[in-house]
C-alpha cells in the first residue's frame, strides 16, 4: 500500500469542454469531454481543476470525485463530477457553461480496489461523498457482487442520491440528521444492522473524516475489510507537494505521514491512524524528538 | 517626454536562441528548474513533462533522517499565493541516495539536490553522504532551517551563520560541483546575508525562499496551519523576490544568481534573468500547472527572440546596464 | 481527527456589535481606518463614504517643506497588489495645517495625522507644528524613511534609530494624544523593532508599512518605475502583516496594534483582529473600492454577528488565546 | 486650475450592466447602463473600471474616455467606450457579454473646457484618443463654433472614427503612418495648415504624450488655445494616491506634480510642461535638493 505509483501513471493534463451542467440539490453537476482521461478513470479516482480563469488570484486546483466517466460515448470520452459550493473555488466552477473550457489534470489518486470474490457489500456516502459509490456499485456488480448502498447527510438538500442508485444496488438506505429525508440520524445508526443483515465482507466509504473512521471500526468489528476515501486540503493533487498527508500504517506495521493524493485517497480503513489523523503519532516514522522543527 | 525605447534588434526564430545557462563549473541547457519542495524527487513529475530538458530538477530539501514534518493543515491559500509549513518531511539522506537519486539520473535528468539541517554538523554529514555517492550536478543549500544549537534562530537570518554552514557544505563537497546558498528575504539586508555566504565559498546564490506569513482561520478563529506560520510562495511574492535579485546582482554582479518566487510565465522568468538571474525556478506554479517547467522555458525562448536576443546569457542581468544608461 | 469547534456562542443580530476600539488613550467609534498614502486628506474620498463614521482617517505622511515626490511611472500592478513609488509627495506641514487638517476636523471627521522625516530633527519639527496646530486624535508615525544622516538608512530597520525618532516625537507630542509608531516587515526581527519603540514611548504599534519589491518592465527591459524599487501593498501581503501582527502580540500582549496590509473584506479585518489588532487600515484596497473602509467596517460588524462575538474588544488576539486552549 | 475638485464630486460608483458591445476595427464599443453617471458625464471626462471579476489577481481598475453619453435614453442613462485591447484588463473588458455587470466609478475628472465664443476648433485624436471628440464637436457646435476632426494612428484598424464623425464635424482629416487610411504621415504633418485655414482659436487633442505636446506646440505657435487630454498611468483615478503625476504650471507660474485623474485629464496645453513630462523639473515646487528620496 506504501509504493510510490509508478513514474509515468495514467495522469494527464487536458482542457477540458464542459459539456453540460446541472443542478442536483444543494450540488451542480458537471459533465465535461475528456478525451484521454475518462478512459483511464476506475471509481475512487479524481481530478483536478484550475479555477478562476487566466487572471485568478487562486493558485491552487480544486478536487472532485469522478461521479461518472463514459470512456467511449459520443463524444469520444466525458466525466461528470458533482460539485458542493464551498468557497470562491467551487463557486467559479458552479457558474460555467456549456462550451466554457476548464483545465483538468487525472484521473489521480488510487481507486477502490475490488474483491475477488462475490461478495456482499456495503457502500456509504456521505453528502456529496456518494458520487463515486455508484459507479463503484456497477463495477461490484459486474463482478457479482451485491452492493448496499446508504447515503447519509446532515438535511435531504445536501444528499446527493441520483435517479439511478436504486438500479445500480440490492438497497439503498437514506439517513438524515435532522429526518428531512430516510431515518433520522447518522448512517453510523443503520450501518451495523446494515452488514450483519447482509453479511457483507466489505465496506466502501467516501464522506467525511468522521464518519469514515466510523465506518472503519464498524467494518472491524463485523470482520469485515474497509475501503475508504480521504478528502485531505491538496495543493498540487499529484503527489509532489506532501501537504495532503495523513498517518497510515504500512505493509512493515509502521506509521507513515502518508500522501492521500498518490497513495489515497482511498485507504484500508484499518491502516489510517484515525483518531491521529491531523497530528504526528509519537511513533510515525521521522516524528520529531524535540518540539520546534524546520521550516 | 521620457521615451521608453524597446530594444532596436530584430526578432529571431525561438530555435535560433541559445538558452545554456552557467552556473559556476556547470553548464545547463536550459535556465529553467524546479524549485526545492515543489518537485518532490521528480518522478511524480515525469509524464508531465520531459525531465531530461530541464536545466535540473530540484529535489526536496534533504536531512540527514526520516522526517515526519508537521501536522496538518499545512497550507492555506492566499491571494496569487500560499502559505506551506510541511516541516522538511522526507526519507533521510540515505533512503534519498538508495531510491530517489538513482531514479532521477537513471531517467537522465539532472539533479541539483537540495540539503538541509538543524545544525551545522547535520548540513556537513548530508553533504558528506551525497558526496560519497555521487550524481549530483549541484547542491542547494537550504539554509532557512532553526538552528537547534543557537535558540533556533534561522541560519538564513544570520550572516555569520549562512557563512558557517556554506564554508562547512563547500569543504565536504567535490570542487566540480558547485554549492548553492539558498537564502531567505525575511532579511533586513540580503546582500549582508549574500555577501556573507559567498565569501564562505558559496558559487551562486539562489533568490529566495518563501517569505514567512500566516493566516488565521475566520471559522475556526485560530491559526490555518497546524504550524502557526507558514512560507508564502506564489505570484504573491515575485516582485520580493525580482528586488532581491536587483539587489544582490548590484552588490555582486560575478555570482551567478537563481531566481526562485512566483515564476508562472516566459515572462516573469525573463524578468528574473533581467534583474540578474542566470537561471530560474518554477515552484509554486508547479501546483497549478504540472508541465510550468517546461512550458516556462518554451515562452522565454519566444520572449527572448521576439525581442532579438540570441543568447540568454546575453540577457543575464540586462536591466542594470539600460538603467544606467 | 481532530475537530475544528466554531465558538459556540450563537449568533447575534449585527446592531448589537459594539465596534468601539481603543488605542491607548484614545477611544474610536469604529476600528476600521483609511491607511496612509491611500486616502490623501480624506477629501477625495467624501461621497463615496462617511468620513465621519470611520474609526479616523490616517492623512497621508506629510513633512516639513513641500515635496515633489518621485519621477513617474510611480505604480506598476502586481498579482493581487501593487507596487508604488511616491516619494512622499505633499504639501509640507505648513500647508496641510492650513488647509488640510482643517477640512477634515470641519467635516467631523478624526484624523490620525502621519508623519515622516529624514533626521530626527525633521520629524520633532514637524511634530511640534502639528502639537501647535491641534486637532490631530493621533499621531502616526512612519519611520519607513531614509535617514539622511546615516548614508540613508531606513529608520524602521534599525532599532535604535526607530527608538530615537518615537522618544522624539512622543516628547512633543501632547500626552493625551497617542503616538503609533509604524513599522516596516521588511526586517530579520519585527518584534526587536517593537520593543524599542514601545520602550522609546509609542502608545501603539501599526503594522506593516509596504514590503519592498521591484517589477522590471518585459517591454523597455528596465525597471517598470522611476524609483527603481517600490513598495509592495494590497492582499498579496496579507499573510506578512498578519504573521507580524502575531508575532507582535505574542511578545506585547498589552500594546494596542493597528493592522494594515491588504484588507479587501471585513473577514480579513476579522484576521487581523484575531492576530491581535485593535483596529485595521484598508490602503490599497481604496484604489479598487473607494467606499472598501465603510463596506469592511459593516462586513466586520455582520462577521462578529454571526460568530456571537458582541465586543470587538473580546475578539482582539482571540486566535492566541483559542491556539492555546 | 490647480485647485482641488470641490469635496463630494460629482463621481459614483455603480454596477453597470453591460447592455450591448460591438466591434469597431480594432477595438471593442461597450454600452453601459449607468443611471446617475451618464447625466453628469461631460466631454473629456473618464470613468475607471473594475477589472476581472470577484476572484482576480487584477486591484487596479482601467480608465476609459467617455465616448458618449445619454443621460436620459429609455433606460435611464448609458454610456459608452471604446476599449483597444492592450494588456489582461482590457482583454477582460472586451470579452464582457450583455447582462454582465462591471463595477464603474464616474465621472471622473475634468473635461474639456469650452469657449465662451463661438470660433473656429480643431480637435485632434490619436488612436483611441478620438473617442471623446466626437461629443465634444456636438458641444462645440451647439455654442456655434466650427469643429474639425484631425484622426490619426499608426494604421487604418488603429483608426476610431465612427460614422458620425462627418456628421458632427465641419470637416474630417485622417492620416496614418503607414499611409492605409487618408494622407501618410502624422497628424502634426496636417495641423498646422488646417489651423491655418480654418482659423482656429482653440485645439483640443486626447491621444499619445508626444502627439498631445506636438498640439499644443502648434496651438503656441499660432497663437491660439489648446485643450489637451492626457493617459497617464493611474492607481486610484480619484485623487488618493498620486501616482498619475505631471509637471504642471500653476496660475502662480510654479511648476507642481499636478494629478491628471482630478485636475486633468483635460490640461491647456501650455501649462503642462511636456519635455519634462515623466521627471522632476528641478524648479518643480518641492523637487528635491539632494538624491534619495524618501519612500
Ligand atoms: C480527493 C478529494 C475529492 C473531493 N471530491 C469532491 C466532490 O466530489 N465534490 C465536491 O464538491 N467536493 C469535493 N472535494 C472537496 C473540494 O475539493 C473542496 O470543497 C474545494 O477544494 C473547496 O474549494 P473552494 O475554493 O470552494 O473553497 P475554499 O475554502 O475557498 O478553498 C481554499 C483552499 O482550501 C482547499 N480546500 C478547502 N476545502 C477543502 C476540502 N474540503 N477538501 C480539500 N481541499 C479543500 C481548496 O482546495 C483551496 O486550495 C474533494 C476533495 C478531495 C481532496
Ligand atoms: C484618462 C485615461 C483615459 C483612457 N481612455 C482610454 C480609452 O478610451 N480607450 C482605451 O482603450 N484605453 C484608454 N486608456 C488606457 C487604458 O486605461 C489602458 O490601456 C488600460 O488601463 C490597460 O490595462 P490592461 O490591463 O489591458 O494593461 P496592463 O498593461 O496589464 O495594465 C497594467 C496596469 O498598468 C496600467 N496601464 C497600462 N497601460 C496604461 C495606459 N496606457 N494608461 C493608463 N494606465 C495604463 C493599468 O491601468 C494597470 O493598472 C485611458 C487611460 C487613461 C488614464
Ligand atoms: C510546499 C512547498 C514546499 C517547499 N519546500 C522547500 C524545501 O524543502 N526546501 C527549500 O529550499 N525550499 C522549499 N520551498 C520553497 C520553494 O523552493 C521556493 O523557494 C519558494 O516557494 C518560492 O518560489 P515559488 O513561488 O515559485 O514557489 C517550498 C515551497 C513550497 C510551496
Ligand atoms: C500609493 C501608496 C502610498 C502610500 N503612502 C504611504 C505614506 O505616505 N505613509 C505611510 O506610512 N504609508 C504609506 N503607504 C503604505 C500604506 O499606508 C499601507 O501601510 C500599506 O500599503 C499596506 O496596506 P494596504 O495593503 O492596505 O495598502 C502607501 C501605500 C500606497 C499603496
Ligand atoms: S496534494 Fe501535493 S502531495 Fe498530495
Ligand atoms: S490616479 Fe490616484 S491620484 Fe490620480
Amino acid at each position: 500500500m506504501s509504493a510510490v505509483r509508478p513514474a509515468g501513471g495514467a495522469a494527464r493534463q487536458i482542457e477540458a469542454e464542459v459539456l453540460a451542467t446541472a443542478r442536483a440539490g444543494a450540488f451542480v453537476t458537471l459533465t465535461l469531454l475528456a478525451p484521454g482521461v475518462a478512459d483511464a478513470v476506475r471509481p475512487g479516482h479524481f481530478v483536478a481543476l484550475a479555477v478562476g480563469g487566466p487572471d485568478t488570484s487562486m493558485l491552487l486546483r480544486r478536487s472532485f470525485s469522478v461521479y461518472r466517466a463514459r470512456p467511449s460515448d459520443a463524444y469520444g470520452g466525458t466525466l461528470e463530477i458533482v460539485v458542493a459550493v464551498h468557497g470562491r473555488g467551487t463557486a467559479w466552477l458552479a457558474e460555467r457553461r456549456p462550451h466554457d473550457v476548464v483545465d483538468l489534470v487525472g484521473p489521480l489518486g488510487r481507486p477502490f480496489a475490488l474483491p475477488r470474490e462475490p461478495v456482499g457489500c456495503v457502500l456509504v456516502g456521505g453528502g456529496y461523498g456518494s458520487a463515486p459509490l455508484f459507479a463503484l456499485a456497477e463495477g461490484l456488480r459486474a463482478r457479482d457482487c451485491t452492493p448496499h448502498l446508504v447515503l447519509g447527510a446532515a438535511t435531504a438538500g445536501r444528499l446527493f442520491a441520483p435517479p439511478e442508485a436504486r438500479r445500480v444496488a440490492d438497497s439503498v438506505t437514506v439517513t438524515t440528521e435532522d429526518g428531512s429525508a430516510g431515518v433520522r440520524g447518522l448512517v453510523t445508526d443503520v450501518l451495523p444492522d446494515l452488514v450483519e443483515r447482509t453479511g457483507a465482507d466489505v465496506l466502501y466509504a467516501c464522506g467525511p473524516m468522521g464518519m469514515l473512521a466510523a465506518v472503519a471500526r464498524v467494518a472491524a468489528e463485523a470482520g469485515a475489510h474497509s475501503q475508504c476515501a480521504v478528502e485531505e486540503a491538496m495543493a498540487c493533487g499529484i503527489g509532489v507537494c506532501m501537504t495532503c498527508v495523513l498517518p497510515v500504517v504500512g505493509d512493515d506495521g509502521r506509521t507513515r505521514m502518508t500522501r492521500a493524493c498518490l497513495e489515497g485517497p482511498v485507504f484500508r480503513g484499518d491502516r489510517v491512524r484515525w483518531d491521529a489523523v491531523g497530528s504526528v503519532p509519537a511513533d510515525c516514522v521521522g516524528a520529531p524528538r524535540l518540539a520546534g522543527a524546520a521550516r | 517626454m521620457t521615451t521608453t525605447t524597446s530594444p532596436a534588434a530584430a526578432a529571431l526564430a525561438p530555435a535560433e536562441v541559445d538558452l545554456t545557462t552557467r552556473l559556476a563549473s556547470v553548464v545547463l541547457p536550459s535556465p529553467v528548474l524546479t524549485a526545492s519542495g515543489c518537485a518532490a524527487a521528480g518522478r511524480e513529475l515525469d509524464g508531465f513533462l520531459d525531465l531530461t530538458a530541464l536545466g535540473a530538477v530540484v529535489t526536496k530539501s534533504i536531512m540527514l533522517d526520516a522526517r515526519s514534518g508537521r501536522a496538518t493543515p499545512r497550507m492555506a491559500e492566499t491571494p496569487s499565493g500560499m502559505l506551506n509549513s510541511i516541516g522538511l518531511q522526507g526519507p533521510g539522506i540515505d533512503g534519498f541516495l538508495r531510491h530517489d537519486l538513482p531514479w532521477l539520473l537513471d531517467r537522465g535528468a539532472r539533479a541539483v539536490v537540495s540539503i538541509a539541517g538543524s545544525s551545522v554538523e547535520e548540513y556537513v554529514e548530508v553533504a558528506r553522504r551525497l558526496r560519497r555517492a555521487g550524481g549530483a550536478t549541484a547542491v542547494e543549500v537550504n539554509i532557512s532551517c532553526p538552528n537547534v544549537e543557537d535558540r533556533g534562530l534561522v541560519f538564513a537570518c544570520d550572516p555569520a551563520a549562512a557563512a558557517r554552514v556554506i564554508s562547512a557544505v563547500r569543504k565536504e563537497t567535490h570542487r566540480t560541483v558547485p554549492v548553492l546558498a539558498k537564502l531567505s528575504p525575511d532579511v533586513t539586508d540580503i546582500t549582508a546575508v549574500a555577501r556573507a555566504v559567498v565569501e564562505a565559498g558559496a558559487d551562486a546564490i539562489t533568490l529566495v525562499n518563501t517569505v514567512l506569513g500566516m493566516v488565521i482561520d475566520t471559522t475556526t478563529l485560530r491559526p490555518a496551519l497546524a504550524g502557526v506560520t507558514g512560507g508564502l510562495s506564489g505570484p504573491a511574492i515575485r516582485p520580493v523576490a525580482v528586488r532581491c535579485l536587483w539587489q544582490v546582482h548590484e552588490a555582486l554582479p560575478q555570482v551567478p544568481l537563481v531566481g526562485a518566487g512566483g515564476v508562472r510565465t516566459g515572462l516573469d522568468a525573463l524578468e528574473m534573468v533581467l534583474a540578474g538571474a542566470a537561471a530560474v525556478q518554477v515552484g509554486t506554479v508547479v501546483f497549478h500547472d504540472p508541465a510550468a517547467p517546461a512550458r516556462v522555458a518554451a515562452e522565454l525562448r519566444t520572449a527572448l527572440a521576439g525581442r532579438g536576443i540570441s543568447r540568454l546569457a546575453d540577457a543575464v542581468g540586462l536591466a542594470h546596464r539600460r538603467s544606467r544608461a
